[in-house]
């Protein structure tokens, strides 16, 4: 019973596999704490990013992927595969919630909370009518009123 | 259901002969397909019916024409409805700008209806034929669904965000409302009616603030309060138990309340129950009344309590 | 011991099977702690069908309930609770595990060639572990009501009563069992096929049960964290899902029906494979499409995971993502149909042989056809406004679950009863069962989906009298149905006793368990682990089947079964 | 049943000369129960993917919604601490790692030692994890309704929705940190059973597993770091 063909991934791999995690962690935290001006946008895709680096690290070293069955790969590909399609169409609920205008894009709460606010800044009782989110739909607005 | 179909209800919106169009294009593509493939089944069932235990046939060759064709033609059949199907929702939901807007409420289980004069009216609502009417509606509690079948309208009430449907009513007349979102236990008897009205006659409804009952001797009012107010949903008056504790021989009688202490069913303390029912809990029932009867004015107060005095 | 053991078996098999899974050991201890595929796979048999007997009940109890407007025979409390727990115990405990954990368990590993499945112990686990499931939900009744509807809407759900908390941990817990099954399957499937059994040879009862197991791995553990997510919302009030603590139950419905609709197809998928072999075995005719049938399976499992929101058309969803669920949902449709046609196709120039398992296929292809085209129906994004949450969506969903899911379930037990049980059960009553259940069903679930166009909501304990006609023709269908599958009952446990000896291979089937195995099959399944040779549904090319001595088959003593039969029922292929 | 297999399982006994005492007899090699495992064990991995796929759609909805939020509150973590867990989770799936390679190399010895640096790393990181969650509950910071800000947490009161942020990292962390427990467990098992000498270069798939599992919680962590700790610190802002 040969284990012949099980990969013995070297003692150097290893090490410098784990060196590299730990550079990439420090080049997280480094980027996360740096300012981009305006283009400080880009700090979750460098954050992500990195992780994913990360994780291709430990998936093909650490777990041996690299030298492994095809199928454990295929598996764990499919896996990543559909959380990504769970975010990814739920965001397209979340992100575009009212599309057709018959759905408030702002709960209850926050609108009567933007209001309070608002009041307290300016008495005036026409800013209400600018006040982001109102436009929408501005019956609902004078439905809270009541 | 009057002028109803086998299938369907009656259409009184705008938009339900559209949508009733696509339902039955489906229904009859769906049943050329489902007669196809059950005529074949029992065609070969007859044709190739086993004669002899012995039997052992040939493969059959693999048409990949055939195999083809099946893929395409169902391909276009649902293309064509999804477009189609996908036009019917934009309008479903899009109301059109100068819609006439109705504030709605839902809780449990009864809908309140506002209208941009301040007339407020539970469990109907009044909108005229002919213009687009648009229902801006939140919950107080759980989810509900604001369904007129007639209407062929249906959308999901949220608390804690506004929802809304649309449409135009295309006659007179009065259609019921479904609430079709489980909500506990009176979700079946969450109902209302859609009353709609001539223009002229809605407009004047409305100025009378919801109708002229002035004249009406009270007991009577009260009846139509009940209703309207959707007491009915949780109060029976045939000494049926419901959510609520029956008016049967209410008035009058002891009541035991959760804490121990009794008191009688005077004028006071119907009064006491409907303004705050939170106040004193009638031994045996959870205490879900809604406390929102607080703006009935006195004439209607007094009215609900002569029509429960009716009820012996 | 083990040259004795040997020495008993291998005449036994020649005269029938006396030595066998069922009677090498008696005891009870051995059938609790036993790890033999079959054997749980029995277990799992008998636990379901009281399962599936209580849900059955309670279903006739909410039938009754509507035979007319009002107070009937409960309150609406009583109403309330009686539907959701026939929903959750239904779905949960009896369709989901259902086909996999019988048929699948039973049949799966020898149809492959294999003695077991990969993780035997992890088999057995999942039974247990299925178990406590049940027993929660079982003190989720005890201690308290749940009347949420199978959907746990929130907030209905994070606010109402508190036996919701058992009831989430027992959806959690026989999701486990669910994963474990699905785990195991795949790697049998993967790992342990006999020597010549390739992909392309795989019977496809086995291609099923593999796309089932993918969904399952897939889609299980998410419907495991929504109920983690609710039980916390509930004794926390984290407000993810809450939006009196500005948490949003659209969220909610994502996360359940993420898990619900994939759930859907595990439910028919193995359905849809049982149907493969009773068609191709009872026409003959090697299966049409072979390929087709098998991928389109996968197909399914994958489409089926892009679809979930057209549960939610009127939910208050965006329109985005309304349009994408809406197309998708159209998308499934197409290898569904592939399936539907093939499987007519196969029937062409076959050899048909109408006998029970046969009817079941056929009355699942009747059904089936309707409930899948229903299902387009609500998948119409503006007729769905209309049809949401009504009795339309209870007659769609009661198609393909109970005329889909459930007429294979019934189709296989039939198909496997001589090779689980080693007897026959009587034709007679099995064809006057199928008759009844065909007309009942239809007279209880076709009403259902005019009253829902109608606009009769679901979920509803009262309704307005224009409904009360069509409420009655669909009680007295569901008298009929229960009837029918009592009949059923009465007969599979009948023929337990004083059935006729099954011979090995009374359909005459090409597939190993038929071919290389006894009824019932010996402990360890095979005495040689086969060599196949031919695909599963070569009848042609199947010479063991019709008693030449040739083939891979040569010296087992389990084949040539036909030729064994001695009671004269199947005085099949000569 | 796996242990009567001495008495019934003739047939392969017939068809394998040989018959290591770890291969159950419904395998035919080694090499089969030991690629099944891993599969199943790969299959597993992609199971408690998705269980926590349904927390990840959480964080990534509310965040999209309240990204303010999310910075702000995300700025009373602590990243040092995050950071210190982080190196402490990469070291120890590395001596994970090297605990096999090592009993690959039939060192069992070394192995052993391996997974007791694993384990100590484990239960540092739970030590750390504790004194982050005390920390919070000492002024208010709950999951959910007990939600009640105070002391150096007080500003976090006038944040909307820091109530979710903080539901989302209490549930992340903590259901992570549930598997760090079950990993030490299991872990403990492991050192017990090699020092039983129950593995070899042959036969050490319990290992591989675990290990499998290990780096699993490690990758998690990977993406939770900078998700919940990192967030807040951009833009110079603090
Ligand atoms: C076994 C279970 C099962 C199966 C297989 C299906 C299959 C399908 N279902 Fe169903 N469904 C449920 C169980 C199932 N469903 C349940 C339980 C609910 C309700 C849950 C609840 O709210 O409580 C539900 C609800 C439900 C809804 C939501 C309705 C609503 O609440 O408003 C929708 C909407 O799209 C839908 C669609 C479909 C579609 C398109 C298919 C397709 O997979 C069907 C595909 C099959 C065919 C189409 C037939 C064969 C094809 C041909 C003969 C070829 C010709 C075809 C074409 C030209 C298209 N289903
Ligand atoms: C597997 C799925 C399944 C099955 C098989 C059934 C079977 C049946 N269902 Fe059910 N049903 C659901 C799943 C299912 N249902 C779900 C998910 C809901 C939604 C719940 C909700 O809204 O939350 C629902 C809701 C539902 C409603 C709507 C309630 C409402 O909205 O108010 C109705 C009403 O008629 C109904 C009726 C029936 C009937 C008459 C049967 C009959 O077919 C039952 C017949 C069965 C028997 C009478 C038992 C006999 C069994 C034996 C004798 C054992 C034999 C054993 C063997 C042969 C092995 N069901
Ligand atoms: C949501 C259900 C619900 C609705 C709607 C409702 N009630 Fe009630 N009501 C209850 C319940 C439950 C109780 C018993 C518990 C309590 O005393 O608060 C109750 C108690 C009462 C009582 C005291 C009865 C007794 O037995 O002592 C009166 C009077 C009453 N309601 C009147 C009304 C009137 C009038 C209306 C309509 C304007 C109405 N209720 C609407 C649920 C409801
Ligand atoms: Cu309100 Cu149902
Ligand atoms: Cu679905």
């Amino acid at each position: 019973m040969s284990h012949g063909h099980h990969h013995i991934i070297p003692f150097q791999t290893l090490t410098k596999v784990f060196i590299g995690l730990v550079a990439l962690t420090i080049l997280t935290v480094i980027t996360a704490r740096l300012d981009f001006g305006p283009l400080n946008f880009l700090h979750v895709p460098i954050a992500i990013g990195i992780a994913v680096i990360k994780t291709m690290m430990v998936v093909l070293y650490f777990m041996g992927l690299k030298y492994d069955n095809r199928v454990n790969g295929l598996t764990f590909g499919i896996g990543t595969i559909f959380v990504l399609v769970f975010i990814v169409i739920t965001l397209f609920d979340t992100a575009f919630r009212g599309d057709l205008g018959n759905v408030d894009t702002e709960t209850i709460m926050d609108r009567q909370r933007e209001e309070q606010l608002l009041q307290q800044r300016e008495p005036d009782p026409d800013a209400l009518r600018v006040a982001p989110g109102a436009a929408a739909a501005p019956d609902t607005a004078a439905a809270t009123d009541s | 259901m009057n002028n109803g179909s086998a299938w369907l209800p009656e259409q009184a919106s705008t938009l339900a002969p559209e949508i009733d169009a696509l339902f039955y294009f489906v229904k009859w593509v769906s049943l050329v397909i489902f007669v196809g493939v059950v005529a074949a089944m029992l065609y070969f069932m007859f044709k190739y019916r086993r004669r002899d235990a012995a039997e052992r046939p040939v493969p059959v060759k693999e048409s990949k024409l055939i195999e083809i064709s099946w893929v395409v033609v169902p391909t276009i059949l649902v293309l064509i409805v999804f477009v189609w199907g996908f036009q019917g929702f934009i309008k479903l939901n899009v109301a059109p700008p100068e819609a006439y807007q109705i504030t709605v409420r839902a809780k449990k289980w009864l809908w309140e209806f506002e209208y941009p004069n301040g007339t407020t009216t539970v469990g109907e609502v009044h909108v005229p034929v002919g213009r687009p009417v648009r229902l801006n509606m939140s919950s107080e509690d759980v989810l509900h669904s604001f369904f007129v079948p007639a209407f062929r309208v249906k959308h999901d009430v949220l608390p804690n965000r506004y929802t809304s449907v649309w449409f135009e009513a295309t006659r007179a007349d009065t259609f019921q409302v479904f609430c079709t979102e489980y909500c506990g236990t009176q979700h079946s008897g969450m109902l209302a009616k859609v009353i709609v009205h001539p223009e002229a006659e809605f407009r004047e409804w409305l100025n009378s603030g919801g109708g002229n009952f002035d004249e009406m001797p009270l007991p009577e009012y009260g009846a139509i309060l009940y209703q309207q107010q959707s007491c009915n949903a949780c109060h029976s008056i045939d000494g049926s138990s419901g959510v609520g504790p029956t008016f049967q021989g209410l008035y009058g009688a002891e009541r035991r309340f959760a804490d121990g202490s009794t008191a009688v069913a005077d004028d006071n303390y119907i009064r006491e129950s409907i303004l705050q029912p939170q106040a004193r809990i009638v031994e045996g029932y959870p205490g879900v009344m809604p406390a929102s009867y607080g703006s009935l004015n006195e004439r209607q107060l007094s009215a609900l309590i002569a029509f429960i005095q009716q009820q012996q | 011991m083990s040259a004795t053991a040997k020495a008993t078996a291998a005449p036994a098999a020649h005269q029938g099977a006396s030595y066998n899974y069922l009677n090498h050991d008696k005891s009870v201890w051995s059938w609790l702690s036993t790890v033999d595929h079959k054997r749980i796979g029995v277990m799992y048999a008998f636990t379901l069908a009281i399962v599936f007997l209580v849900a059955g009940v309670l279903a006739i109890l909410v039938r009754t309930e509507l035979y007319a407007p009002g107070e009937t025979i409960m309150g609406p409390d009583a109403y309330n609770q009686t539907f959701t727990l026939h929903g959750i115990m239904m779905v949960f405990l009896f369709l989901v595990p259902s086909i996999p954990a019988i048929l699948g368990n039973f049949v799966l590993p020898i149809q492959l060639g294999a003695k077991d499945v990969a993780f035997p112990r992890l088999n057995l686990a999942s039974y247990y572990i299925y178990l406590i499931g049940g027993v929660l939900v079982v003190s989720a009744i005890i201690f308290g009501q749940v009347d949420t509807g199978w959907t746990f809407y929130t907030p209905y759900s994070s606010d109402g009563g508190s036996a919701v908390i058992f009831m989430t941990l027992a959806i959690f817990i026989a999701g486990f069992s669910s994963i474990l099954t699905g785990i195991n399957f795949i790697v049998t499937i993967h790992k342990m096929r006999a020597p010549g059994m390739t992909w392309n040879r795989l019977p496809l009862f086995v291609w099923g049960l593999y796309a089932t197991s993918i969904v399952q791995v897939l889609a299980t553990p998410v419907i495991g964290i929504t109920m983690l997510l609710l039980l916390l919302e509930r004794v926390l009030g984290i407000g993810i899902f809450d939006p009196a603590l500005g948490g949003d139950p659209i969220l909610f419905q994502h996360f359940f029906w993420f898990y619900s609709h994939p759930a859907v197809y595990i439910m028919i998928l193995p359905a849809f494979g049982i149907i493969s072999e009773l068609i191709a075995t009872f026409s003959r005719q090697r299966i049409y499409g072979y390929k087709a049938i098998a991928l389109s399976s996968v197909a399914i499992a994958m489409l089926g995971f892009l679809v979930w929101g057209h549960h939610m058309f009127v939910s208050g969803q965006s329109a985005v993502s309304a349009v994408i669920f809406s197309l998708i949902t159209y998308l499934i449709g197409i290898p569904s149909g592939i399936k539907v046609f093939n499987w007519v196709a196969t029937m062409y120039k076959g050899s048909i042989w109408l006998q029970t398992p046969m009817l079941y296929a056929l009355t699942f292809l009747f059904l089936f056809t309707i409930g899948g085209l229903t299902g387009i129906m609500v998948g119409v994004l503006a007729v769905d406004v209309h049809l949401h949450d009504t009795y339309y969506v209870v007659g769609h969903f009661h198609y393909v679950m109970m005329g889909g899911t459930v007429m294979a379930l019934l189709g296989g037990l039939h198909y496997w009863w001589p090779k689980m049980t080693g007897k026959m059960y009587n034709e007679t009553a099995g064809k006057i069962a199928v008759a009844l259940i065909f007309i009942g069903f239809n007279l209880t679930f076709f009403s259902q989906l005019i009253l829902g166009s109608q606009g009769m909501p679901r979920r509803y304990y009262d309704y307005i009298p224009a409904y009360t006609g069509l409420h009655q023709v669909s009680t007295i269908g569901s008298y009929i149905l229960a009837a029918g599958l009592f009949l059923v009952l009465f007969y599979l446990l009948w023929s337990m006793f004083k059935g006729a000896r099954a011979p090995a291979n009374p359909w005459g089937a090409a597939t190993l368990e038929w071919t290389h195995c006894t009824s019932p099959p010996d402990p360890h399944n095979f005495h040689h682990t086969p060599l196949v040779t031919r695909g599963a549904y070569d009848f042609h090319l199947a010479d063991e089947v019709f008693g030449a001595q040739s083939g891979d088959g040569a010296g087992d003593g389990a084949h040539a079964p036909a030729r064994l039969a001695g009671d004269g029922r199947v005085a099949e292929p000569q | 049943m796996a242990t009567t297999t001495a008495t019934t399982a003739d047939a392969p006994a017939h068809e394998h000369a040989h018959h290591p005492p770890h291969l159950q007899h419904h395998f035919v090699s080694s090499e089969q129960q030991f690629d099944s495992a891993k599969l199943g064990m790969w299959l597993f991995l992609i199971t408690e993917i998705l269980l926590f796929s349904g927390m990840f759609v959480a964080y990534t909805v509310y965040r999209v919604w309240h990204p303010e939020t999310f910075t702000a509150a995300s700025a009373f973590l602590d990243w040092r601490l995050g950071g210190l867990n982080t190196l402490v989770l990469l070291f120890s799936s590395y001596t994970v790692a090297l605990s096999i390679h090592y009993a690959q190399k039939d060192r069992l010895d070394r192995t052993f030692w391996m997974l007791v640096i694993t384990l100590a790393c484990a239960g540092v990181f739970m030590i750390v994890k504790a004194f982050e969650y005390g920390g919070k509950f000492a002024e208010g910071v709950f999951p959910g309704e007990a939600f009640d800000p105070v002391g150096h947490y007080a500003p976090l009161a006038d944040i909307p929705y820091a109530r979710q942020f903080f539901s989302i990292y209490f549930v992340m962390t903590g259901i992570h940190g549930f598997h760090v427990l079950v990993g030490m467990g299991i872990f403990l098992w492991l050192l017990f059973r090699v020092r039983r000498g129950d593995f070899n270069s042959e036969y050490y798939t319990h290992i591989e597993l675990a290990g499998l599992y290990w780096h699993l919680v490690d990758i998690i962590w990977i993406f939770l770091f900078p998700l919940l700790y990192l967030i807040g610190h951009g833009g110079g802002g603090h």
